[in-house]
């Protein structure tokens, strides 16, 4: 009885994936205009090199995965614009499949797999830490060179063959409290974070064992879930205590809404964050709010930097003025760190590229003279970004 | 000793008293009819007597046990099945399959059995079809026994939910309203089917019936209902002849 | 601060998300009463209305008050549309092919939305300009106050509605019995269409006040307070008004309370525990109508 | 719809023939694709995902097809599956196979106790309560598993083996064939006949001695059993787990596939679930638009299930069917 409607059902379906294919091959079209630019390129001497990335395209985490792509392509234009990259005899032209994981894991390993089948020959993620943990299995069992511009969780970087751009959640969380009892003076201290992000529990795990190692005071611990827009009782909580400073260590879209909230209410006290909050005054419907925070962060848009202000024209060029936040430009760098790589080690094969990581300096966005341990981390200043007059600034130290 | 004995039976639901002080017993083998106007509290009587609704007071004994308080599946292991007044099928299943379905009471095998459809799976479920297709050729189903019970027309669903109540081998068969309904023809048929039942089955049967033809034509012995109280009760054509049964029935 | 001013404040803190739920499960409650189904996408309406507003008045620049009426309007009107649509065809058709249905509904708002405004937060300056008061150390935001009085008058509004005027008992004819309703004379589908349009107007007012109160459009905005008025709608007893208010204000002050002084972790297992455990104890809710099926 | 003659005929037993003749043709295309590279790694890569949501898809359809009741916690099972079976292959050092096939068992063992636990209580509510009911407790599980220490909390759980990849395809294969053979012979048992004369009609049921209660809890757990299993191949899959994974939405993933597979039709339900996992990476390039087919598609299939059209379909069938009955009855 059922049957025939599962046959129609299954024509549907049959049908949407002949439909989705035809659309499939549509787009590969156009990759193989691409490839074809390459090959008259390569008739001139220059061969194409591919980066595979993988990151959050769809999903509640789209926008880092979008900023992250973009970000990519404005150092891969600006690359390929001066000529490419020199190997030996040989010039690269670079180019990039950017494949979706919606930051998840199971996503990520497909995506890996299908840039794999693109011909991608270095890894450009991913972009969140669990979707990067899933894949680094993976990158290793090929032996190829990773690179993740985001992932910040320890574990991200556990295998040889990979390497980060932005600071472990540990390292940023330990440098904020350092900052935030050395430099700024605070004792008694609250923190509001992400229970359901292991970005957030990373950072406020570290922050408060260094803030009690360091004789401070966490004075308030207070969580919220994934899509939490209402932080009205937490911050009633911490309001009953003596703390001197709120330190978040989330993502923009929260720390909207908190410092909103605090404002509403009455509250008074200062807000410190963490890298996620670089964004926020595109987001707060008041700048006041969030007016004298003091957060770690990489990059920051609007420093008077010469290097910093092409990035952010060109990004902004190609995204319909969009501004570059911190991931963008971690990508960047990422990019320019494979670029780096590949000049340092004379080669491209993956195995003389991981080798020459750890010899390389690269001067980025997010560091002037970027260098890579051998456990994959990026050895880099920490900055730290104070919101003034409504515009982000660089802490003078 | 009767098969059912049921003494000062009663139930209130809020004030309302539906079922008061009834009592009632059916010999093995009997045909008996339970009758009263519409709202007299009859269909609420086998409620409490399959254990849908605990009684507030009073006593069922089935062959000696005591009924009351357990579950319907309990009395229904303890000898008593029914057919519903709003027909209660399976009805996305086979003809077959529900007629098979109670029959695992007496025709059994473990989980693990289900499972790996081994041991004594195959053995059992062919005894299973047998006796489900016997039962079902007694009521002239068997040939729509791969059908939907859904698609059967009205009459023989009827039929085949006594043949369900009956594949669980009661003592005692209640049948609400067997034959609401059903035309004069059917009725008939009908009601050879229910003698054919107690005499193939040795199953005592009680029905609640409005069809006084149908009364009348086959129950050997009759208790009325009237608000919830026992009004009269006898050898059938007694009971009809009654005047207190016939006012009740007719209205002041 | 004393404690007892404490547990004032997170009480205050739990009326005002709770009011926003309240007024989100009304309209849940209203649909489910009527048209008896879960329309998953309700949260989705809010989002529209959200969106609406934004674009009423930060693009096009209209006066509050004729952004505000057509919102409401075009929620109601996307109401009637998403019914006739999706859910009308399916009248006769499984609960779990409606259910199923609406969930795609939902997927479908969220992702158009997606399309058109992308997922990066767009702030949005409150239209509600009123003071808050102060309670000793207590503040009650301006917003905090309207969505409490537009929830009550929201819920009044709807009782007298629904138990006094001729489309009310239409509405209840076709909740009890669909089939006598239209042997009647009641236009079935008439009813039901206006019970979406209500429920759809009742989400622009919600999404009107979310979006005030909180400043912030996302295309998934709706999500989660949809999944919290659906538990609330259910707590107070799903088909039931004043029930849907009640269950609104009291998921919030648990989950506000649970959060205070019990664990921010497990505040949300908290606030699921209370209605595993009130619907054990009441299996239709706080206000709910025991149902028993006739024998 | 399920054609029950009595005792096994010939017919029958053809059908028995057939079926494990499309299970080992199905396994051995599946080892030439793969042992053969013939398939991209992106394909590859997909193989076992679609296992899982088989094992997923049929597990639900016996609490949704067969039981007849709504439930949204599924997900909630298979993650309870998923960390206990990678928490003791963490703990345990064996050879991969060895560790897995304990894991799984622990894994599927430990989320029925679960399910024992919450459908006790749950199982007496009906619908839309129970629905909603569930999804609670789903969310409780996910809600306690972040809040927990052991369990990796919001940062997960990783390290563990990725056993269950496509190299270990015959392993899985033979889990899923497991689950597909075992849930339908109980289907077609008595206990199976019990569980759907429950959903067709509880009151009937009860009255021909089966005890409602009993039966429910069964399908529950059973069904639980199975749901852990496919988190335990799920965790040797990926390598990490993630409490966010199993919100909500992972339910009701699941439950699309069984609806859309034709609700209590468990070849609808495999056959939906693999084309449901397959659709997302077809669809790869429409990125933006993946999401909005996925809906408008969803929206057209319950509609069209339900419409004139079909029901125009099934009225001819029957119609035909009953002539074919009426000529055998001749």
């Amino acid at each position: 009885m059922k049957k025939w409607g599962k046959a129609v059902s299954f024509i549907m379906a049959a049908s949407l994936v002949v439909a989705s294919l035809t659309a499939c091959s549509g787009s590969g079209e156009t990759t193989a205009d691409t490839t074809a630019a390459g090959e008259t390129s390569a008739a001139a001497g220059t061969e194409t090199f591919l980066i595979g990335g993988i990151g959050p395209l769809t999903g509640s985490a789209a926008s880092y995965g979008i900023s992250v792509e973009q970000g990519a392509w404005v150092a891969i234009d600006e690359i390929n614009a001066a000529g490419g990259v020199k190997v030996g005899d040989t010039t690269y032209m670079l180019d990039m499949v950017f494949e979706d994981d919606e930051a998840t894991e199971d996503k990520a390993i497909q995506a890996y797999n299908t840039v794999m089948d693109e011909g991608a020959q270095v890894i450009m993620g991913a972009v969140t830490s669990g979707a990067c943990i899933a894949i680094t299995p993976l990158t290793l069992q090929d032996g190829i060179l990773q690179i993740t511009p985001s992932g910040s969780a320890e574990a991200c970087i556990a295998n040889d063959n990979a390497f980060r751009i932005c600071f472990s959640d540990p390292e940023q969380g330990r440098a904020m409290a350092d900052y935030a009892i050395d430099s700024l003076g605070y004792t008694k201290i609250a923190v509001l974070y992400n229970n359901s992000d292991e970005y957030s529990t990373g950072l406020q795990t570290a922050f408060e064992e260094e803030v009690k190692a360091k004789g401070g005071e966490i004075v308030a611990s207070e969580s919220f879930g994934a899509d939490d827009v209402d932080f009205n009782t937490q911050l009633s909580s911490i309001r009953s205590t003596d703390a001197e400073v709120i330190y978040v260590p989330a993502y923009y879209q929260a720390a909207t809404y908190i410092s909103n909230q605090a404002k509403e209410m009455g509250m008074e006290i200062p807000f410190i964050g963490s890298d996620g909050w670089d964004g926020v005054l595109g987001t707060v419907t008041d700048a006041s709010t969030v007016e004298g925070a003091i957060f770690s962060s990489p990059f920051c848009a609007s420093v008077d930097d010469e290097r910093v202000q092409n990035f952010v024209k060109a990004y902004g060029e190609a995204n319909d003025g969009a501004v570059p936040d911190q991931f963008a430009a971690d990508a960047y760098d990422t990019v320019y760190t494979i670029k780096a790589a590949m000049e340092q080690a004379g080669s491209i094969e993956s195995e003389d590229m991981i080798a020459a990581m750890t010899e390389i300096t690269v001067n980025g966005l997010t560091g002037d003279a970027i260098t890579f341990d051998a456990s994959g981390a990026a050895e880099k200043d920490v900055r730290f970004v104070e919101i003034v007059d409504g515009a982000y600034q660089y802490r003078e130290e | 000793m009767a098969l059912l004995e049921v003494k000062g039976l009663g139930i209130s639901f809020g004030g309302l008293r539906a079922v008061d002080d009834l009592n009632m017993e059916v010999d093995r083998d009997s045909l008996v009819g339970l009758i009263g106007p519409n709202g007299a509290g009859k269909t609420t009587a086998f409620n409490l007597l399959t254990g849908v609704y605990e009684p507030t007071d009073g006593i069922i004994n089935l062959d000696g046990v005591n009924l009351v308080g357990k579950k319907p599946p309990e009395i229904c292991e303890a000898g008593i099945a029914r057919t519903f007044q709003n027909i209660r099928l399976f009805s996305q299943m086979s003809v077959l399959d529900n007629v098979k379905v109670p029959l695992h009471h007496h025709l059994s095998y473990s989980l693990a059995e289900s499972f790996l459809h081994l041991g004594s799976y195959r053995k059992k479920e062919k005894e299973m079809d047998e006796r489900a297709m016997e039962i079902l050729s007694v009521f002239d189903l068997d040939k729509q026994a791969d059908q939907l019970a859904s698609n059967l027309p009205y009459g023989k669903q009827r039929k085949l939910e006594i043949a369900r109540a009956l594949a669980t081998e009661p003592k005692l068969l209640l049948l609400d309203e067997p034959a609401a309904g059903m035309n004069p023809h059917e009725t008939e048929e009908l009601m050879n089917t229910i003698r054919l039942v107690r005499d193939r089955f040795k199953v005592a049967i009680l029905l609640i019936e409005h069809d006084m033809k149908l009364v009348s034509g086959i129950c050997e012995y009759l208790y009325v209902l009237n608000f919830g109280t026992e009004l009269a009760s006898g050898k059938t054509g007694d009971v009809l002849n009654d005047p207190r049964v016939i006012k009740a029935y007719l209205g002041e | 601060m004393s404690l007892i001013t404490g547990i004032l404040e997170q009480l205050i803190n739990g009326l005002r998300t709770g009011s926003i739920y309240a007024l989100i499960a009304i309209g849940y409650t209203m649909v489910y009463g009527i048209a008896k189904m879960i329309n998953f996408a309700h949260g989705d309406i809010i989002m529209v209305g959200a969106y609406s507003l934004y674009v009423f008045t930060a693009i096009l620049e209209l006066p509050a008050a004729a952004a505000v009426i057509l919102t409401v309007a075009v929620c109601a009107a996307l109401g009637i549309v998403v019914e006739r649509i999706a859910y009308k065809p399916l009248r006769n058709a499984p609960s779990l092919a409606v259910l199923i249905t609406a969930i795609g509904v939902s997927y479908f708002l969220q992702n158009t939305a997606l399309l058109i405004f992308k997922a990066t937060p767009i702030p949005f300056g409150s239209i509600i300009n009123i003071s808050g008061i102060r309670l000793g150390n207590i503040n009650i935001s301006g917003v905090t106050l309207v969505t409490f009085v537009a929830t009550a008058v929201m819920m009044v509004g709807l009782t007298l509605f629904v138990n006094k005027t001729r489309a009310g008992s239409a509405m209840r004819a076709v909740s009890e019995d669909r089939g006598a309703a239209s042997l009647m004379g009641i236009n079935v589908n008439k009813t039901i269409s206006m019970t979406f349009a209500i429920g759809s107007a009742l989400a622009a007012v919600a999404g009107i006040l979310y979006i005030c109160q909180y400043q912030s459009l996302q295309p998934t905005l709706g999500a989660l307070p949809g999944i919290k008025a659906f538990v609330a709608a259910v707590l107070g007893g799903i088909g039931n008004i004043p029930g849907a208010m009640l269950g609104g204000l009291l998921l919030g002050i648990i989950e506000s309370l649970s959060r205070a002084y019990i664990s921010t972790q497990l505040a949300d297992a908290i606030v699921y525990g209370v209605l595993v455990i009130v619907l054990l104890v009441r299996p239709s809710g706080l206000l709910g109508k025991q149902k028993t099926e006739k024998v | 719809m399920n054609k029950t003659s009595a005792g096994k005929t010939p017919a029958k037993y053809g059908k028995i023939v057939l079926n494990i003749l499309i299970t080992l043709a199905v396994y051995a295309v599946m080892m030439v694709v793969i042992q053969g590279g013939m398939l991209s790694r992106q394909m590859t890569s997909i193989i076992i995902p679609c296992c899982i949501n088989v094992m997923l898809a049929v597990s639900l359809c016996l609490l949704v097809g067969y039981l007849g009741e709504l439930t949204l916690g599924h997900a909630g099972f298979m993650s309870i599956g998923a960390y206990a079976g990678a928490l003791l292959t963490n703990y345990l050092d064996m050879p991969p196979v060895a560790e897995l096939l304990i894991g799984m068992l622990a894994g599927g063992i430990i989320a029925s106790v679960f399910a024992v636990v919450i459908g006790l209580p749950v199982l007496r509510l009906k619908g839309d309560y129970l629905a909603i009911v569930t999804l609670g407790f789903g969310e409780i599980i996910r809600s306690v598993i972040n809040s927990l220490e052991f369990t990796g909390g919001a940062k997960g759980l990783s390290g563990i083996g990725t056993y269950a990849t496509y190299k270990n395809f015959t392993f899985v294969y033979i889990f899923v064939i497991l689950t597909i053979l075992l849930i339908a012979n109980l289907v077609h048992s008595r206990h199976g006949r019990a569980i759907t004369a429950v959903r067709d009609n509880y009151i009937a049921a009860e009255a021909i001695g089966i005890h409602v209660g009993r039966f429910k809890t069964m399908a529950f757990v059973i069904s639980a059993f199975f749901a852990g299993l496919a988190g335990v191949i799920y965790a040797h899959n990926v390598g990490i787990l993630k409490p966010a994974n199993f919100d909500y939405n992972k339910s009701i993933e699941i439950l699309v596939m069984v609806v859309l597979g034709g609700m209590g039709n468990i070849k609808g339900s495999i056959i939906a679930a693999i084309i449901l996992t397959l659709l997302p990476e077809v669809l790869r390039s429409a990125a933006d638009y993946r999401m909005l087919l996925y809906s408008i598609v969803l929206i057209a299939m319950m509609l069209f299930n339900n419409s004139r059209f079909k029901l125009a379909i099934v009225e001819k069938r029957n119609l035909k069917k009953a002539a074919e009955i009426q000529k055998e009855g001749e």
